[in-house]
């Protein structure tokens, strides 16, 4: 099947700390330079991934103080797509409670905040949210 | 640090231009949302935020903004937005504040837009 | 003691891959902005983490196909020193058995490579290498 | 890819200044070696590498820079470089190069040393 071997894969474990979101960014660049991305869609993996990284900073309280990051190149030969994993060992959420959200709303609602998942499934082929007591793995692709 | 967000204002009678420069996550957007109160306060009804030096934002960020539109429709200003990167205009459409707020590819053609 | 508890670290796992360690300076950059190093010097460490990198991927024969990095912010209150380790399950090597270059013999010599770990020693603080039958680890540190 | 080397090449009578532009690791080194042994052929003695261009090199990249300047001393020609980043240039530094190779601050200066 076309698609589905790991070509290779950069794992990176960051500490939960502001900015840190940067250096997810950066090595997810050099990941998807490296299989020939094309700069607006390494943009696009760029916002995704440093929506996945702050969530996983501010609503996971992971006790390890950590997120643990993958950037796996699947192809058959030639690199086909660019697989990012973003995975914390905290309390977990259930995806399916969160509303999604629209401005039309947010505009008189105290909370303007809940966009980051929108976003993700916005600028990513596919996402999946796996969510539990041991935390949570966000795993998003996209092809090049 | 990384990029903290510096802000340039130009102020031209009623409107106003913000430029950003750098990362607008929460301090960014905090420090854009209180540079408009401040205009907004002294009469200014249209905004226009150049983001040319943004090369990178956050959701956190964004809903600052968010807030500003807010304000704007209820003292009937306008907030606007110029030369977005296009992950930047995709987010925004994403998230449907192109319906709240004017998004031009570059000042002059916002300029005109807003008729200022 | 001043400058010995970890404020923060990053790791990174790299497959041996061309141009990899273009994705390893990109972290070390990360970090070291993250600690306002001056801009001259995380150019010396991004060579040194090239040099560290290339080492390992072309001399470890390392069976896992990995090199391991982390980056630690090191300090007391304030950040003080980035300490970076490069790590791979190879071969290893005896570092007392490896001759320092002179350019004036290699002008001379077939063989003109060799240069890597005294870049590394002249470019960072501080070096220390542990190597042995079950791989290498190079130990490298700037202050800021 | 990250960053293949391009050369670009200005033949100057006797002098030719090659211009590099990204990355000299194992494959720019060779690049690099191979356009200087055509100069060399042709019957240039003096090459000027600007590197205003590159930001990074390796040893490896290095290494094969020194083969070139083993070519220079046995045919009494010259291998200078300018305008070099400072942790290039302490790298050449690092290795004892700045005893066979020229290195200049910027590309006039380089031109006006070499006295071609
Ligand atoms: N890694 C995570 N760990 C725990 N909860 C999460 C995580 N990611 C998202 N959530 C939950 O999902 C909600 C929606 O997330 P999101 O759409 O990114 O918006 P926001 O982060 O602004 O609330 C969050 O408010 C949080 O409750
Ligand atoms: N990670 C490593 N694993 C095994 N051997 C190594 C490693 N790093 C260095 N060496 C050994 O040390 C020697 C000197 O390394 P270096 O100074 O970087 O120059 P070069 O890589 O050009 O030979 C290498 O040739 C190799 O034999």
């Amino acid at each position: 099947m076309a698609g589905t071997a790991i070509l290779r894969e950069v794992s990176l474990i960051l500490p939960i700390a502001a900015d840190m979101e940067i250096t997810a960014t950066r090595a997810a660049t050099s990941v998807a330079e490296s299989m020939s991305m094309s700069p607006d869609k390494i943009d696009e993996v760029r916002m995704a991934v440093v929506e996945a990284c702050i969530n996983a900073f501010e609503h996971s309280k992971a006790a390890d103080g950590k997120v643990h990051l993958t950037f796996a190149v699947l192809g058959d030969e030639e690199p086909r797509t660019l697989q990012i994993t973003v995975r914390d060992s905290g309390l977990g959420f259930d995806p399916t409670k969160v509303e999604t959200p629209t401005l039309e709303r947010k505009l008189h609602d105290r909370r303007k905040r809940g966009w980051g998942l929108k976003i993700i499934e916005g600028l990513m082929d596919e996402v999946t949210i796996r969510s539990g007591g041991d935390g949570t793995t966000v795993v998003m692709s996209k092809a090049i | 640090m990384t990029e903290s967000l510096h802000l340039n204002v130009d102020r031209r009678g009623e409107l106003v231009v913000l430029y950003t420069e750098g990362y607008i996550n929460n301090q960014g957007g905090e420090k854009i949302a209180r540079q408009a109160y401040e205009l907004i306060d002294q009469g200014h009804k249209t905004i226009l935020l150049n983001l040319a030096g943004t090369k990178i934002v956050n959701s956190i960020g964004i809903s600052i903004l968010i807030e500003i539109i807010e304000k704007m429709i209820e003292i009937e200003g306008k907030l606007a937005f110029c030369s977005l990167t296009p992950t930047i205009e995709k987010t925004f459409h994403i998230m449907g504040l192109t319906q709240y707020a004017g998004i031009y590819p570059d000042e002059p053609t916002a300029v005109q837009a807003l008729g200022t």
